[in-house]
């Protein structure tokens, strides 16, 4: 059977003998889940870009098989989902309908490779549907207070998403006759500028929904925060880069290869002030969970950013910071479960000081967050580093100084990150606290290895995404295992930005630990200057409430002024569309559904007007 | 000629160099403890200007060198002041300023402060008087330079060596003994 | 003599509105009246002074000890802003039982004098909200204010002193070793 | 130029950023303590003071991050004076120069404070974090305004490699501050920032958080923080007398520029008290961001 | 049980950022205060005490000690208390001589003052100038009464001594010079637009209270009240001297205090001239007490009080007609600024301005403390 088919058979079917499996037993259970995790990147591995599968059914055509673009999605997957899985194990050990989270989770794995498989429309979109539902239901899984809501506000927005997808498909097989991708792609030229528009706006819209873009992001951070970690780690890794891979389909192949660039620049418009926005939101929030939720969608707009402008390197850009975020936002989300499980709570006013209990979670967290932020020499910087360069080389000035923005105060929440949850007094409340277990701990540390490696020869990671950019109608496509260039021929070589920090860094460790060894000791953190006062049991001196006040004083101006900014740029009346947006938050359900209603209007409208 | 300094000398230049260095850069922290801190002020401004002696201020007891007692010391006073001078990093000088530190000066009668300074922390230098001008000030500054430079200020390590016996001292006046354990 | 008019109209409407709950009242001097009340009308007196006198500003409280006569007085020394007036108000209190009302719900500021007495004096204030040391802390002794606490035989008992001037006995030596100078033969009798 | 040329280069350059910052400090506080009518310890007390603090025979640190902290710092400190070229046309002092460029510069100058944050983070006072949440807020304010300034000449010249930069500059005969005003002046508006000099030391604010930061650091972590101080920043004022007043031709060009170029802070914060956080990030984005935002717009027309 | 709603701040007793030994914890949410508590006691010496086993005259040398920055009025204080138990008269000169130690006090409490309230907004530079410039005001102390810091000059009586001669010119070329030097300070200091940013509106206490909470001197004169010891209850002969109490500063917050301050150093400057001119040149300064050791004063009670420079300073002096005081009580400005004032007033503030804060209302300990 071809390798396609059996991937697909693989998780679906896993995924039943998985729910029967943890009926009879939870250890063969776990086995299971692991086994098919391991398969399912074995198999991937094994896979040939070229082999297709082709059917037949009522008159459509349809495809399966990967090409050089979407094989580097599926890399991701493959990679970390067995991660997420083995994670998921000792995480989810004790939870209820286990049976019921690991099918949808299996079933969300292989939808997600199916979507990458899909040649045609019709598949791309039942995948999506299943891939929705599955994670839909896995958001609602713990049944906790309030998640009701944030279902609901994920599955309205996907619901969006699904309708304009479903919409433009309609309109695609109207115009083309042919549900193939590849199809329109070829002939997106010959359509009219009016169905270009349309066709891809609605797909933009459709992907957006799912990649988090600014008017679109609101489900993400409430849902990425209420799944269970070891499937949030999946959901903003891999899961948010489907929405990626469908708007570098759109943007790149079908309005770029056809000489429309405007559209993606407006898109990076959107991308940018994702990121400031997505960004300010993560810093003023208390939970970890929300934190990083936040942060996914202000690291998904540097990405949309990437795809928007379209040059080759800010693609390249965009593709590589993708792949990282799996990594990082994965190492993250993983890490974040890991106290939650060991702790209790993911709360920075509650956690504190989990530096000496939970070591290793610490490493991979800072290796992530220092890739989160950007900071030579781990691999984030290299991805920030094209995308700046591209878009300074390409005259986009006033994008990177968003850009700028958002990444400079994206210090202050991944800085927080670590305070938050491993640094500040210890108190006894902690005392307890051991390190997660071995299966949670290898994966994140997998995780954190290969991004420190991908910082010092980031070429091994440049080789399938520069395969990948030939298949996406780029050429001469160029990479050096450990130098970067930009256009304006400018470089920087990473081994010796890594061996500059590394020695110097190893040399003075030697030095600052010999020096006066004996002389050296540690104390506990409730030695410390309290002006004299000897610390009472009764008083907090963790630092943790309110963290950023006076940055969000400073902002609170600009605050204001972006989102009426933003308001303005989709051409609405200020007010009313504030309140409008705003209700979104309230999540009262007859709001949500009289905007599907509305919705559904708009698009009878719109396709009476067409057909 | 081939001379080899042997150990004990090389020893002895580097210990040289230690005392250069610590006389040559006292950082007091900056704890008025009594009245006498009046008069630190002047010390550390534009007429008297400590500054030139190498005497700074330093904001936490991790960078100081030096703690000056200045002046008379409460009880409730002398529990910070011990929890500072334990917090400061070897080697670490006190000088006690004023009368009062020396024999509890025109407080010898009151119930409230201490009337020996060095029953409860090693003093390397007094200054007498009530108060002492800057000048004396200074002059005491320039006696621990001249202490440092000699190796002789060893205040810190006596207080380590005989650390019950100060803590005997110590916790007859404070009751109510409240403080972390230091690792000494 | 100063014209003493509002100190004088200050006891009369005193006089009238308490009658006899206002034992004793003087013009000490000018901008100065005493009067004397009793623990049981003092915060009516307090508050008529504020309210409706005019009298603002709390100056003080203090407390002697009259160990002779067994009682502590307290003093409630208010200020006229606008007539510039002091008024002292003293009020008895039994020194066997201390117990004085308080009065921090019609100026604040008094919570801390409060807070002081009751600890110089161990004067307890009927329903004094606040932490209980102020001064002192782990004090277990006699209220040091108290005439009978004798704050010498305290020091004798808890603190030692450094002996005499017996380390500057050799003065003139130690002077006489550092700089090398000769000690004439009749100084060195002198010379401790 | 072999391995152990280029060794020998690397390490006396750090060895002269170390001993020129000290004496540029040293040069502050004299400066400071004239104006403010005193004499002023000697030039070289931040030496004395450096060794002193590696000499103290007790330190302590609660944790490994604490231990860690000063190496970021240093780490830092070094990397960054290694990519910025410091003679012109010189390939014995070349080090890294031609390995890196200005985006690099950027972001390996953060390493070290956010490395130091976490040092300062573990050791449980309440006052270094908040003296880090100062820190990181003063630090979008002034990254805005100097991010822009670098990006109007970057593409004004079309280049993001300091060494370019010079190379214009020396060929022309001329500095980009003449070229290019309005970044200039909003970089120079940001310096005092960039140094956490008066009116923008909210972090150490010693009459408030009594010292912040660096609060538990003694012994030899102090020591090395203010060796990698001392490095940091010559490095910080090179690389803009490098963007701005035209590179030099030789070591002593470069004291000279960058001796009088520190001048300014310096003497910028001897007369001022320091703003509150909000105030300082506000005062960033006020004029110094107007001028960047001339400066942009004038470079990308 | 720990409170996890807000983070514990010390400020003191070691703190570069309180003004000498006292603590105030602050408890913080960001970086607001919720909730300020002062902490005292750090100072006690027990003086009240102590001055029940010391007699009238051995008592006086205590007295100056009360408050470290300013030991004038304490001295007056009680040179007064026990002079209006006494009935004892006092030599005009001294009089004269008194105020003119009064107002040098008051300079150079205002001196130290400039550095405190620029060194906690962080102008160090002012500090340095004026503590510097401040040691001029101290050379006449010096020269006059022997003591820098403690003067122990003004007695029950009259003054310790005479003035030396030449002494009035010296003070008139020292009240120039400083007079010039406040330009200055203006320049730097209250021409600056940071320290305006960070003192205008911060720390307000609202007018109408001022009085009830017991506000005394420049913050209470900084409300707008017009209110000055010296005016109200006019001791020596102040009232003899011309000088103006500001209440055109009226915001009540830490800018007009210090505004407030700004002007009063200038009037006391002026008065100090005006004293150099009236006082008459010949004249017994001290009218003699008998033996101390027999000195008794009769049974009575006084409260008397003198401007200082941070407000209000008023002794209770009780005597039993024997050789030892009944009973001091201090009242200083501080008692109520430092402990009920301040708490009230720090909440809802930045802790960047706590010191500035605490400052501007002249709290300082010793006095509180007793």
């Amino acid at each position: 059977m071809n390798t396609l088919v059996l991937l697909l058979i693989l998780f679906f079917g896993g995924g039943l003998i998985t729910y029967f499996a943890y009926k009879i037993s939870k250890i063969i259970g776990d086995i299971l889940i692991a086994l098919i995790g391991l398969t399912g990147a074995y198999l991937f591995f094994q896979i040939d870009i070229h082999s297709l599968v082709s059917i037949k059914l009522a008159g459509l055509r349809l495809g399966l098989g990967f090409n050089g673009f979407s094989w580097i999605f599926g890399l991701l997957v493959a990679i970390l989902s067995p991660l997420a899985l083995i994670y998921s194990i000792p995480y989810m050990k004790g939870r209820e309908r286990l049976e019921w989270f690991y099918m949808l989770f299996l079933f969300v794995i292989g939808a997600m490779f199916g979507i990458l498989m899909a040649r045609d429309w019709v598949s791309l979109f039942v995948f999506w549907e299943i891939m929705t539902w599955s994670s839909y239901l896995i958001v609602i899984y713990s049944r906790g207070k309030g998640l009701d809501k944030v279902g609901l506000k994920y599955i309205f927005f996907s619901a969006v998403g699904a309708y304009s997808l479903l919409t433009a498909i309609v309109l695609i097989g109207a115009t083309i006759k042919s549900l193939y991708i590849g199809d329109l792609i070829n002939f997106f030229g010959v359509l009219s500028l009016k169905n270009q528009l349309l066709i891809g706006i609605l797909l933009i819209i459709g992907f957006g929904v799912k990649a988090a873009v600014m008017p679109l992001h609101v489900w993400a951070p409430d849902a990425y925060s209420s799944a269970p970690m070891s499937f949030t780690s999946l959901f903003s890794g891999a899961m948010s880069k489907m929405g990626i891979y469908g708007l570098i389909l759109v943007v790149i192949n079908m309005y770029l290869n056809h000489g429309i660039s405007s559209v993606g620049h407006w898109l990076a418009w959107f991308g940018a002030i994702t990121a400031v926005m997505g960004t300010f939101y993560a810093i003023i929030q208390d939970d970890a969970k929300k934190l990083l939720a936040w942060s996914s969608v202000a690291q998904l707009g540097y990405i949309v950013t990437g795809i928007g402008v379209g040059t080759k390197l800010a693609v390249f850009a965009a593709i590589f910071l993708a792949l990282l975020h799996g990594a990082f936002k994965g190492t993250l989300f993983m890490a974040v479960g890991a106290v939650e499980r060991q702790a209790g709570t993911t709360k920075f006013s509650e956690l504190r000081a989990l530096i000496r209990k939970m070591p290793y979670t610490f490493i991979s967290t800072l290796i992530a967050v220092i890739a989160l932020a950007g900071i030579p020499p781990i691999a984030g910087f290299i991805g920030k580093w094209m995308l700046y360069e591209s878009l300074i080389t390409d005259g986009h000035v006033w994008l990177v100084v968003l850009l700028f923005l958002a990444s400079t105060a994206g210090f202050l929440y991944s800085y927080r990150i670590l305070f938050g949850l491993f640094l500040g007094q210890e108190e006894d409340d902690y005392k307890d606290v051991k390190e997660a277990p071995v299966l949670m701990t290898i994966p994140m540390l997998l995780m954190a290895l290969f991004l420190v490696v991908a910082g010092t020869l980031p070429g091994f990671v440049f080789k399938p995404i520069a395969q990948s950019m030939e298949a996406l109608g780029f050429a001469d496509i160029t990479y050096q295992m450990s130098i970067l260039t930009n256009s304006w021929g400018d470089m920087v070589d990473m081994t010796y930005v890594a061996m500059a920090l590394g020695v110097t860094f190893v040399v003075f460790l030697i030095v600052i630990t010999l020096v006066n060894r004996r002389g050296t000791r540690y104390v506990t953190t409730k030695d410390i200057h309290t002006a004299g006062e000897p610390p009472s049991e009764d008083d907090n001196y963790h630092f943790a409430l309110d963290f950023f006040k006076p940055f969000e004083r400073a902002i609170a101006p600009v605050f204001k002024y972006s989102m009426t900014r933003i308001y303005n740029v989709i051409g609405r009346g200020v007010e009313d569309f504030f309140q409008f947006v705003r209700r979104f938050y309230t999540g009262n359900a007859q709001t949500y559904a009289l905007y599907v209603v509305i919705f559904f209007a708009i698009l009878l409208l719109l396709a009476k007007q067409i057909f | 000629m081939n001379y080899v300094l042997n150990d004990r000398e090389s020893a002895k230049i580097v210990e040289f160099i230690k005392n250069f260095a610590r006389k040559n850069s006292l950082w007091v922290l900056a704890y008025g403890t009594g009245c006498g801190a009046i008069e630190i002020p002047p010390t550390m401004t534009s007429r008297y200007d400590a500054e030139r002696f190498s005497v700074r201020g330093a904001a936490t007891p991790r960078q100081a060198d030096v703690l000056l007692i200045t002046g008379y010391l409460s009880v409730k006073t002398l529990k910070r002041v011990i929890r500072s001078y334990e917090q400061m990093q070897d080697p670490k000088y006190v000088i006690g300023f004023g009368s009062c530190t020396i024999n509890g000066g025109m407080y010898w009668d009151s119930y409230n402060t201490i009337k020996q300074l060095d029953l409860y922390i090693p003093v390397d230098v007094y200054i007498n008087g009530c108060m002492p001008r800057p000048e004396a000030v200074l002059a005491g500054f320039a006696k621990l330079q001249e202490l440092i430079g000699r190796g002789q200020a060893n205040g810190w390590r006596h207080y380590k060596e005989n650390l019950e016996w100060y803590r005997q001292n110590q916790r007859k006046l404070i009751k109510n003994w409240k403080m972390p354990d230091y690792n000494w | 003599m100063a014209d003493l008019t509002y100190e004088n109209k200050v006891i009369l409407e005193m006089r009238e509105h308490f009658r006899d709950k206002i034992i004793e009242t003087r013009v000490q001097r000018e901008r100065r009246v005493v009067m004397r009340t009793s623990k049981d009308n003092i915060e009516s007196v307090l508050l008529f002074l504020k309210e409706k006198m005019g009298f603002l500003h709390l100056s003080h409280i203090g407390c002697v000890d009259w160990m002779e006569e067994n009682r502590f007085e307290i003093v409630y020394i208010l200020w006229h802003p606008q007539e510039k007036i002091n008024v002292l108000v003293k009020v008895d209190i039994d020194r066997l039982n201390p117990v004085a009302p308080n009065i921090d719900y019609i100026w604040p500021q008094a919570n801390t004098y409060e807070r002081e007495m009751r600890e110089m004096f161990g004067i307890e204030f009927e329903g004094l909200v606040g932490p209980r040391e102020l001064i002192l802390e782990d004090w277990d002794d006699l209220p040091p204010m108290r005439r009978d606490f004798d704050t010498l035989h305290y020091v004798m008992e808890n603190y030692s002193f450094r002996s005499g001037r017996e380390d500057a006995q050799n003065v003139r030596e130690v002077i006489a070793n550092r700089t090398g100078e000769e000690i004439p033969e009749f100084a060195k009798k002198y010379s401790r | 130029m072999t391995f152990w040329q280029t060794l020998g280069a690397v390490l006396l350059t750090i060895l002269i950023a170390f001993i020129s910052g000290l004496f540029y400090m040293g040069i502050r506080r004299k400066v400071i303590a004239r104006i403010q009518n005193r004499y002023g310890p000697p030039l070289h007390q931040n030496f004395l003071d450096v060794m002193k603090l590696w000499s103290k025979e007790s330190n302590i640190h609660h944790g490994i991050m604490q231990h860690l902290a000063p190496l970021w710092m240093i780490a830092m400190g070094v990397s960054t004076l290694l990519f910025i070229p410091i003679v012109y046309n010189s390939t014995f002092w070349a080090n890294f120069t031609f390995k890196g460029d200005l985006i690099l510069l950027l972001y390996l100058m953060v390493f070290g404070s956010l490395g130091f944050a976490l040092g300062a983070g573990q050791t449980g006072n309440p006052n270094s974090a908040i003296g880090v949440t100062r820190g990181l807020s003063q630090m979008v304010g002034f990254e805005i305004p100097w991010v822009m300034a670098l990006i109007a000449v970057m593409i004004q010249y079309k280049t993001t490699s300091l060494t370019d930069l010079v190379a214009w500059q020396q060929q022309h005969h001329t500095w980009i501050a003449f070229q290019q005003p309005f970044a200039f002046l909003a970089a120079l508006l940001v310096i005092p920032a960039m140094f956490r000099y008066s009116p923008y030391d909210i972090v150490i604010a010693p009459s408030e958080l009594a010292s912040g930061p660096p609060s538990e650091f003694g012994g030899k972590y102090m020591g090395l923080m203010m060796s990698s101080g001392s490095i940091f920043m010559f490095a910080k004022l090179a690389l803009i007398v490098d963007i701005f007043l035209g590179g030099a031709t030789s070591w002593l060009w470069m004291i000279i520029k960058t001796l009088s170029l520190y001048m300014i802070p310096v003497l910028w914060s001897a007369i001022n008290p320091r703003y509150r956080t909000e105030q300082a990030i506000w005062s960033l984005w006020r004029w110094p961001l107007i001028f960047a935002v001339l400066g942009l717009i004038i470079a990308s027309v | 049980m720990r409170n996890e709603k807000t983070t514990t701040i010390y400020l003191g007793p070691q703190h570069p950022g309180i003004t000498g030994n006292m603590m105030v914890k602050l408890e913080i949410q960001g970086d607001t205060v919720v909730k300020a508590e002062t902490h005292i006691g750090y100072l006690h010496r027990g003086f009240e005490k102590l001055m029940e086993r010391r007699n009238w005259l051995q008592s006086f040398t205590i007295v100056c000690r009360i408050c470290v920055p300013e030991p004038d009025p304490n001295e007056e204080n009680y040179a007064r208390g026990v002079e209006e138990i006494e009935g004892r008269e006092v030599p005009e000169k001294a009089r004269w001589i008194r105020m003119l130690v009064l107002e040098l006090a008051r300079i150079q409490a205002y001196l130290l003052w400039y550095g405190g309230q620029s060194g906690s907004a962080g102008l160090y530079t002012i500090g340095q100038w004026s503590v510097g410039d401040r040691n001029y005001v101290l050379d006449l102390f010096e020269e006059l009464t022997g003591g820098r810091v403690y003067h122990m000059y003004i007695w029950p009586g009259g003054v310790r001594r005479d003035l030396p001669k030449g002494f009035k010119s010296r003070v008139a070329k020292v009240m120039d010079y400083i007079e010039k030097r406040l330009d200055d300070y203006d320049r730097v200091m209250f021409d600056n637009a940071v320290f305006q940013k960070r003192t205008q509106g911060i720390g307000y206490i609202p007018p109408e209270k001022a009085i009830e909470w017991g506000v005394v001197g420049p913050p209470l004169r900084a409300a707008g009240i017009a209110s000055d010891v010296r005016k109200d209850d006019p001791y020596e002969f102040y009232d003899q001297v011309d000088f103006v109490v500001p209440d055109m500063y009226n915001t009540s917050d830490v800018w007009a205090r210090a505004l407030v301050r700004r002007f009063e150093i200038r009037q006391s400057i002026n008065i100090v001239r005006q004293i150099l001119d009236k006082m008459p040149d010949k004249g017994p300064v001290w009218n003699k007490i008998p033996n101390p050791h027999k000195w008794r004063i009769p049974r009575g009670e006084a409260y008397v009080k003198t401007e200082s420079a941070r407000g209000e300073f008023g002794y209770y002096v009780v005597s039993d007609g024997s050789e030892h005081p009944r009973r001091i009580h201090v009242r200083g400005p501080a008692y109520v600024h430092g402990i009920t004032l301040l708490e009230k007033i720090l909440v809802g503030q930045n802790i960047a301005d706590v010191s500035v804060i605490m400052n501007s209302l002249g709290t300082c300990p010793p006095e509180m403390e007793r």
